[in-house]
Parts: structure tokens; C-alpha cells; sequence
């Protein structure tokens, strides 16, 4: 009743979650198991940036727009070309859904 | 026979008109105009769709009770549509005075502070 | 079959109206009577949808007419049914659940939203009115009133979007959208003439059984026409640029049911494809334009959204990916539905393009929400410019994160219950397909990430006006959101048995009971 | 604007005005019967308050019209139509009671003012709404392009 079957698979959420349960507190139990001995607030326990001074947690902050810099600069070309179609201009809206309605109409009078 | 089909090419005419304003005009009070006009060509080729030859106008009182009339129902839809019409006018241009306000510009390619 | 549920179709689009009217006089007395008085109204609007999805699915699931100005049978002697009536079958069940709920959750949040400002009277008049057109969208069995509900929504969802009328943006958004909606309705419209001058009815029912009978031409400028009026509508790309304008710029619980207005137009496309004109004309042609639309709909959402900046526009643009989510299943359900020999991987894409529209009303509706409130304490709708607020609002920040995670298809939540069948009935049918469906969710889930470490993690920058406390209104609002979504993803099967497979079966096998059940009706 | 237009519009208008919402109310009453009704009625009557306004300005209606009086009523005329919709709930909504009944407005012979059971009275709730509406439109947008005029 929980679950769902989509006539080539099934997903059954409750197992999932016994599942997902199990291997946290597998995973819990493998983590006790690590070792203890470090000591807390030496440089045992702070980042290495190749020798460095650490600098403060909010000058490291990455802020919202800059996320993903590189993946965006990556597709630039393809950016480049989607941004420059969001015009904003009401007239290349009304263009836009003209356009489609004409291919739509097209195509659907060509077929059969 | 071609007269006949006259009012449909007219509305077919009046919405390409308007679909004209909307594409190549830049003030937006002629781009609500335009939306006007593709409103009354519709309209038209509703109460069009509703002549029939011959048929009487659907009113009670005057016509001969087994006379041949027409059903009122594409008038009813156009009068629905023209109130409908009638709102969606008044609204867009309160929106244009507003943006007006804002904008100090009605140029519609100027408008553009939202986009990508 | 009792008064109450007899009527309780026209009680569903009465109601929210008596309400939308009388607010107005009743905002005189005060704003407390006010919002008392709208609340009881949605209340019982929700009453009443729930009373009749529970009635119809206790039942055999059977189509319910309602004629106004009248009763079943019609007088004798029509050679079409020439009534105002309502034909409520499961799709439209399903329809109204999803705008109850998107109703009920968007006035709790409003009930406290407003308290600062002036002119919430309007505001809760306007919302109503858009709550009545939805209803009245998904219950009208009358191709003429569907576009007169249509206008109706049209009408006060721009001036929802446009009611902020010290923002100049606004007035810009509700300008486009209005122009876009009023020829999308206009197009509709013509389609409607059109439809008459060929068959001399409007009854959808009548409208079926008659359509392929008359001049082929007309009948595709028709089908054209509807289709891209309601596809605008519903907000498919490269006619989506209204969305992210309407959704960013409305206020926030609008937003929500802005989103049901944009799914009911999706219910009038399935409508129109599935029951009015069923296989009459080329289905695989138009069943590959669905999946065309949806296609680029999916990639365009969802790699918009990961470059906005604002963060409203952001989910605007991610809630244009997921109507895309739905045509594609849908689509591929048509397509399969009218292959010569249908499979059953076709019923399990429309189920999970069905349920996927409930999860993105809740999801959705749980980002918008939480949205209104991270801009309301951030000052600000800039990515850039917000940060920390995990620090103060543990419960805000936990339905953001339950939204997000649910809507990119994370398990155990709802998302990913109905993506699941999607992608696994897509894949059947085209393996690229699903590919491209899998990554484009990957992607949203970068996209939400984005958001959520943006609003809420690392220092919180200068300026932050960290007075205001989040009314418990709002709490309420998202939590009953946020318990939908992992009540879906819990009990998928549960939920997908009971409310989704009649909603399906409407739409697979459900045409000719929903013309029976108009032309039996009709006298000798 | 304040102005108004010039001494011959002025005169016109006082002569037609009068005469233009006449006709309206002509039209709303008369609506069960001959083309018109509610919708027509009340844009004519409020297009008579739009020639005043165009010939005398805005002070022609200063002090004549209340702006939350006229919304008050149109939600009124709202309220009304939609009382008498639901007054025939009793077999569906919307349903003539009076029609065909012999009192008060069911007389059933054609041609008549008082038959057609509840159509006349829906007629004078839209007429009420639509006059309101409109010439409440009309004031909005006045005001509105007045403010903008001052800045």
C-alpha cells in the first residue's frame, strides 16, 4: 500500500527509510571505531591551506550569485545565446507565442 | 456567395491588424488598442458565426411565433465577451498609467527592467 | 445523493464568489472581521472540495453533471445541449484538491502577511475572485464558460501580480502578463467560434462526440489554437517569459495560486487533447508537439533558474521546468494512449505526470512561501545580498530545504516518487528523453542548493533587519504544505491508488463515460 | 481639466444627460424583453456620468459622487445577483422560482414588464453593479492621472 510500482521497478519509501536507517547507524558504529588521540584546538584539527594562515569563515563565504561561476562560465556560449532571447520586451513575447502558434499550426494542418 | 464570407475576412483582417500593433508598435496605449482590436475581431466572427439567412432577430415580443429565428447564443457569447473586454481594457490602461508613473516612458522596448 | 453534494459542484465556484463580494463591505467593519470572514470562507470552500472528492471516490467514480438553471434530463426536443452545466469527473476531482489546497495554504499565510500594509481588502477579494475562476476552469463542462473562467482568472491574477503598485516592476510584470493572458483568451476564443460555427454547440460532451465530422481544416485551427492559448497559459517554453515576471513580482501567497492557475490551464490543455478531441486528428503529431514543448521547457526552466540572481525568479523559473515535467508525461501518455497498440507504460506516465502536478503545487508552493518570508527578513530579493538566516529561523529554513529536496526528486519525498514514474515510463518509450530528464533534476537540485546556501548559510551581511519573528500564520501555512509533501512521499501507493488513477483513468479510458454522461441526459 | 470644456458642450450636456440615464434605466428594466439588459442599462447611465465629467472636469462631480458610496453599491448589485441566484437552490442554482409562477413577476404572457420571474430583478442587480463599476473606473483613473499631473 505504501509503495508504488511503475511496472518495471517498484520504490517503497518505508524500506528506504529502514534501509537509510541501517546504514546510518552503520555508519555511526564504523565512526566509533576511528581513533580518538588527536587533541582538539592545535593544528591537528585546523584546515592546511599549504602553510598559510586560515583566513575568517566569512571572507572564505562564496555568496549566492557567485555559486557555480565556473559550471555558467563553462556553457557561456550557450548562456550567452538564451540570455540575450529573455529580451523582456513585450513585443518578442508577443512574437514568441505568435511564432508557435503559426509552427503549431503548420505542423498539425500538414499532418495527416 | 463571396460577399457572404465578407465579415470573416474583415475579422480575420481586424486581428491581424491588431496583432500588427501589438508586434510593431512601441507606445503602449497603441499596444492596448491593438489588443482592442483583435478583441472586436473575434467578436465580429462571433455574431457572424450566428447569422443564418433568413433567421429573425431572437426577441419574444415582436417576432411571429413560428417564424424561423436564430439562436441568441453566439450573441449571448459576444456580449459576455465584450464586458469581459471592457475590464480587461480598463485594467491594462490603469497598469500603463502606473507604469507611466514609475517609468516616465511608454515605449515599450524601454520597458524592460525585467528580463534573463 | 443528499442536497449538499449535489450541489456541491456550483456551491465549490459560489461560495469563494459570495466571498469575493462581500469583502469588500465587510472590510468596512474592520480588518479582523475581514480576515476572520475570509478564512471561514476558504475553509468551507475546502470543506466542501474535500465532502465531494470524498463522496466521489466512496463512489464508483462516475461522472457528476450539474446543469444550472435546471435538472437532468434536458427538455426534450435539443439536437445539442444548450445548458450551463458543471461535469465534474476524476480529473477535475483531482484538479480541485490541488486548488483547495493551494487555496487554504495561500489565505493562512496571507492571514498575517498583510498587517502592515494597506489595501489588504482588495487583496483578499482579488484572491478569491482567482480561486473561483480555477474552480469554475476545472469543473465546467462548457467550452464557452471554461473561457469566460479563463478571463476570470486572467483578470485577478494580474491584478494580484500588479499590486504592488508602488513597484515599478510590478506594474511592468502585470502589464505583459495581462496582454500575453488576454490573447491567449482571445485565441481560445476564436478556437470557441470557430467549434460553434462548425457544430452549433459548446457542450465539451456534445463538442466529442461531433468533432471529425465537419471540415478538418477548422477543427486543427481550433485544436492549434487552444493548444497554444492553454500552453502559454500553462507556461511552456519559448512562451514562459511571463511566468518568472507574474510569479516574482506577485505577492508571495499568490505566488501558490498562481501556480494552481497556471496548472488548471494545463488541466483545460489535457481536456481539450483527451476528451474533446480524443484520437480524431493525428494524435502522435500532437502528442511529439507536447513532448517538443516540454522538452525545451525543461532544459530553458531549469538552466534559467540556475543564473537568476532574484531569488523569487529563481523558483519562477524552476516551476517552469516542472510544468514540463508534466507535458513530457503526459505527452508520452498520449502518445502511447493512441499508438496502435497502447501499453501500460503509457497509464504509468500519466499517473506520474497526474501526481506530479500535486507534489509541484505543494513544493512549490512550500518555496514561494518560504521565499516571501526570507525576503521580508533579508530586505532584500538579491542572492547576492542575503545570507545566515539558518542562525534564527530553524523552521523556515527546514520547510525551504523540504521544498527544495522534495521538488528536485530527492528520496523518501513525494518528488521523487512521481519523477520516478516518469522517467521510468519516458525511458520506456525514448531513452534520451529520460536522460534528459534525469539531468535537468540534477541540475534543480544544484539550482535549489544555490538558493538555500545563499539565503541561508554562512554570515548574515550587514543590515539585516533581524527584528521581525515569523507569524506563526505563516508557520502554520508551510507546515500544512510541508506535512503534504512527506505524506505523499511516504505513501505514495497510497495516495497514487485513491486520488491519482481515477485522475488518470479519466484521461485514458474516461471519454466516452464523460460523454455518456451528458447525452444520456438529454431528452428524446 | 478642471475647467471643463467649453459653453456649448456645457449646455448640451445639461440638456442630454438627464435623457442618456433615462434611456439607461429604459434599456435595464426592459431587458427581459428587448435586446439590452443589465450590462447595456448601466454603461449607458454611467456614460452620461463620463460626458459630465469630460464637460465639466472633475468638479462637476465633486461632492455629487462618493467614491466608497459607489463601490459599496456596486458590491451591492453584486451581492443582489448573486442572492438570486441562489435563491433557487432549492432545484439547482440559478433556477427560475418566479418564472411562470403568476405573482409578482411571473406573469406569462409575453411581452409584459412584470414577467420573467427573476430575469428583470437580475437585470437591475447587474445595472446597479455596472453603472457603479464603471463610473468608480472612471473616477479611479482620473484621480490617478491627476496625482500624476501634480509630480
Amino acid at each position: 500500500m505504501t509503495g508504488i510500482t511503475t511496472g518495471f521497478g517498484a520504490w517503497n519509501p518505508i524500506a528506504w527509510l529502514l534501509l537509510f536507517l541501517g546504514l546510518a547507524v552503520g555508519a555511526l558504529i564504523l565512526r566509533r571505531l576511528g581513533n580518538k588521540q588527536y587533541k582538539k584546538g592545535t593544528g591537528q584539527t585546523k584546515a592546511f591551506l599549504s602553510g598559510n594562515e586560515e583566513p575568517e569563515a566569512s571572507a572564505l563565504h562564496v555568496r549566492g550569485a557567485h555559486l557555480y561561476w565556473g559550471f555558467v562560465d563553462g556553457l557561456s556560449a550557450y548562456y550567452r545565446r538564451v540570455r540575450a532571447f529573455h529580451t523582456g520586451v513585450l513585443s518578442d513575447y508577443v512574437a514568441l507565442f505568435v511564432g508557435t502558434l503559426g509552427v503549431v499550426l503548420i505542423v498539425l494542418v500538414l499532418s495527416r | 456567395m463571396i460577399l457572404g464570407q465578407m465579415p470573416f475576412v474583415v475579422s480575420a483582417l481586424l486581428v491581424i491588424v491588431g496583432l500588427y500593433a501589438l508586434l510593431f508598435k512601441r507606445n503602449l496605449i497603441k499596444m492596448v488598442i491593438g489588443v482592442s482590436i483583435i478583441e472586436t475581431g473575434v467578436n465580429l466572427f462571433l455574431v457572424t458565426v450566428g447569422y443564418r439567412t433568413g433567421g429573425q432577430a431572437p426577441i419574444y415580443t415582436y417576432s411571429d411565433p413560428v417564424a424561423f429565428r436564430v439562436l441568441p447564443t453566439p450573441q449571448a457569447l459576444t456580449l459576455t465577451s465584450i464586458v469581459i473586454g471592457l475590464a480587461t481594457t480598463a485594467l491594462l490602461l490603469s497598469f500603463v498609467v502606473f507604469i507611466h508613473r514609475h517609468y516616465q516612458t511608454l515605449d515599450a522596448q524601454k520597458i524592460k527592467e525585467l528580463k534573463g | 445523493m443528499n442536497a449538499l453534494l449535489h450541489h456541491a459542484p456550483v456551491l465549490l465556484v459560489a461560495v469563494p464568489l459570495l466571498g469575493a463580494f462581500a469583502v469588500p463591505l465587510l472590510g468596512k467593519l474592520g480588518a479582523n472581521v475581514r480576515r476572520g470572514f475570509v478564512g471561514l470562507i476558504v475553509l468551507l470552500t475546502t470543506a466542501i472540495a474535500g465532502y465531494l472528492a470524498a463522496s466521489f471516490y466512496a463512489a464508483d467514480a462516475s461522472p457528476i453533471v450539474y446543469v444550472l438553471g435546471g435538472r437532468l434530463p434536458l427538455p426534450s426536443g435539443m439536437v445539442a445541449p444548450i445548458r450551463i452545466m458543471f461535469e465534474v469527473d476524476g480529473l477535475s476531482v483531482f484538479m480541485i484538491l490541488i486548488t483547495a489546497l493551494a487555496a487554504l495554504a495561500a489565505v493562512l499565510y496571507t492571514s498575517s502577511y498583510w498587517k502592515q500594509r494597506s489595501g489588504g481588502t482588495l487583496k483578499d477579494s482579488l484572491m478569491l475572485l482567482l480561486i473561483v475562476g480555477i474552480f469554475g476552469m476545472e469543473m465546467t463542462g462548457d467550452l464557452f464558460n471554461f473561457f469566460v473562467f479563463l478571463e476570470i482568472t486572467s483578470i485577478a491574477a494580474c491584478s494580484l501580480v500588479g499590486f504592488r503598485v508602488w513597484r515599478g516592476q510590478s506594474q511592468e510584470a502585470a502589464f505583459k502578463v495581462m496582454t500575453l493572458y488576454t490573447l491567449s483568451g482571445l485565441f481560445v476564443l476564436l478556437a470557441v467560434g470557430l467549434l460553434y460555427g462548425q457544430y452549433g454547440g459548446l457542450n465539451i460532451a456534445y463538442l466529442a462526440t461531433m468533432v471529425g465530422s465537419g471540415a478538418a481544416v477548422v477543427d486543427k485551427i481550433a485544436l492549434a489554437l487552444l493548444l497554444t492559448g492553454l500552453a502559454m497559459k500553462a507556461g511552456a517554453v519559448p512562451m514562459h517569459m511571463w511566468a518568472p515576471d507574474a510569479y516574482g513580482e506577485a505577492p508571495g501567497a499568490a505566488s501558490i495560486v498562481l501556480v494552481a492557475n497556471s496548472q488548471a490551464s494545463l488541466y483545460g490543455l489535457f481536456r481539450v487533447l483527451f476528451t474533446l478531441y480524443g484520437n480524431a486528428y493525428s494524435p502522435q503529431t500532437i502528442a511529439w508537439i507536447l513532448i517538443a514543448l516540454a522538452v525545451v521547457t525543461i532544459i530553458v526552466g531549469v538552466t534559467m533558474a540556475l543564473v537568476q540572481r532574484d531569488i523569487k525568479r529563481l523558483i519562477a523559473f524552476g516551476a517552469v521546468s516542472q510544468i514540463g515535467y508534466m507535458m513530457l508525461a503526459v505527452g508520452v501518455g498520449f502518445a502511447a494512449m493512441t499508438a496502435l497498440e497502447p501499453s501500460s507504460f503509457g497509464f504509468v506516465a500519466l499517473q506520474g505526470g497526474l501526481f506530479h502536478m500535486i507534489n509541484d503545487a505543494a513544493c512549490i508552493g512550500l518555496l514561494f512561501l518560504a521565499a516571501g518570508i526570507i525576503i521580508r527578513r533579508a530586505g532584500t530579493r538579491d542572492l547576492q545580498g542575503m545570507g545566515g538566516l539558518a542562525h534564527e529561523m530553524r523552521w523556515t529554513t527546514a520547510f525551504f530545504m523540504i521544498g527544495a529536496f522534495a521538488l528536485a526528486g530527492m528520496p523518501p519525498l513525494n518528488g521523487f516518487a512521481s519523477k520516478l514514474m516518469i522517467y521510468e515510463s519516458t525511458f520506456k518509450f525514448s531513452p534520451v528523453l529520460a536522460i534528459i530528464a534525469i539531468l535537468a533534476s540534477i541540475l534543480l537540485l544544484a539550482v535549489f542548493l544555490r538558493a538555500f546556501q545563499a539565503a541561508f548559510l554562512g554570515p548574515q551581511p550587514e543590515g539585516a533587519n533581524a527584528s521581525q519573528s515569523v507569524p506563526a500564520s505563516m508557520l502554520v501555512s508551510m507546515g500544512l504544505l510541508a506535512l503534504v509533501v512527506i505524506a505523499f512521499g511516504l505513501f505514495p501507493g497510497f495516495f497514487v491508488d485513491k486520488i491519482v488513477t481515477p485522475a488518470a483513468n479519466a484521461l485514458w479510458n474516461g471519454r466516452d463515460a464523460y460523454i455518456q454522461a451528458v447525452m444520456l441526459g438529454m431528452g428524446g | 481639466m478642471n475647467g471643463g470644456m467649453s459653453i456649448i458642450v456645457k449646455t448640451v450636456t445639461r440638456f442630454v444627460y438627464a435623457l442618456i440615464i433615462m434611456f439607461g434605466f429604459y434599456v435595464i428594466m426592459h431587458g427581459h424583453l428587448t435586446p439590452g439588459g443589465g450590462f447595456q442599462g448601466g454603461a449607458v447611465v454611467a456614460s452620461a456620468f463620463a460626458l459630465v465629467l469630460v464637460a465639466f472636469g472633475t468638479a462637476g462631480l465633486k461632492g455629487v459622487l462618493n467614491r466608497h458610496l459607489l463601490q459599496s453599491l456596486e458590491e451591492v448589485g453584486a451581492l443582489a445577483f448573486l442572492g438570486l441566484a441562489f435563491a433557487g437552490i432549492g432545484t439547482a442554482f440559478f433556477y427560475n422560482i418566479l418564472a411562470n409562477s403568476g405573482a409578482v413577476f411571473g406573469k406569462t404572457d409575453p411581452a409584459v414588464l412584470a414577467s420573467g420571474g427573476l430575469l428583470p430583478l437580475m437585470n437591475w442587480a447587474v445595472g446597479l453593479k455596472v453603472m457603479t463599476g464603471i463610473v468608480s473606473i472612471l473616477i479611479i483613473m482620473i484621480i490617478g492621472s491627476r496625482e500624476e499631473a501634480v509630480e
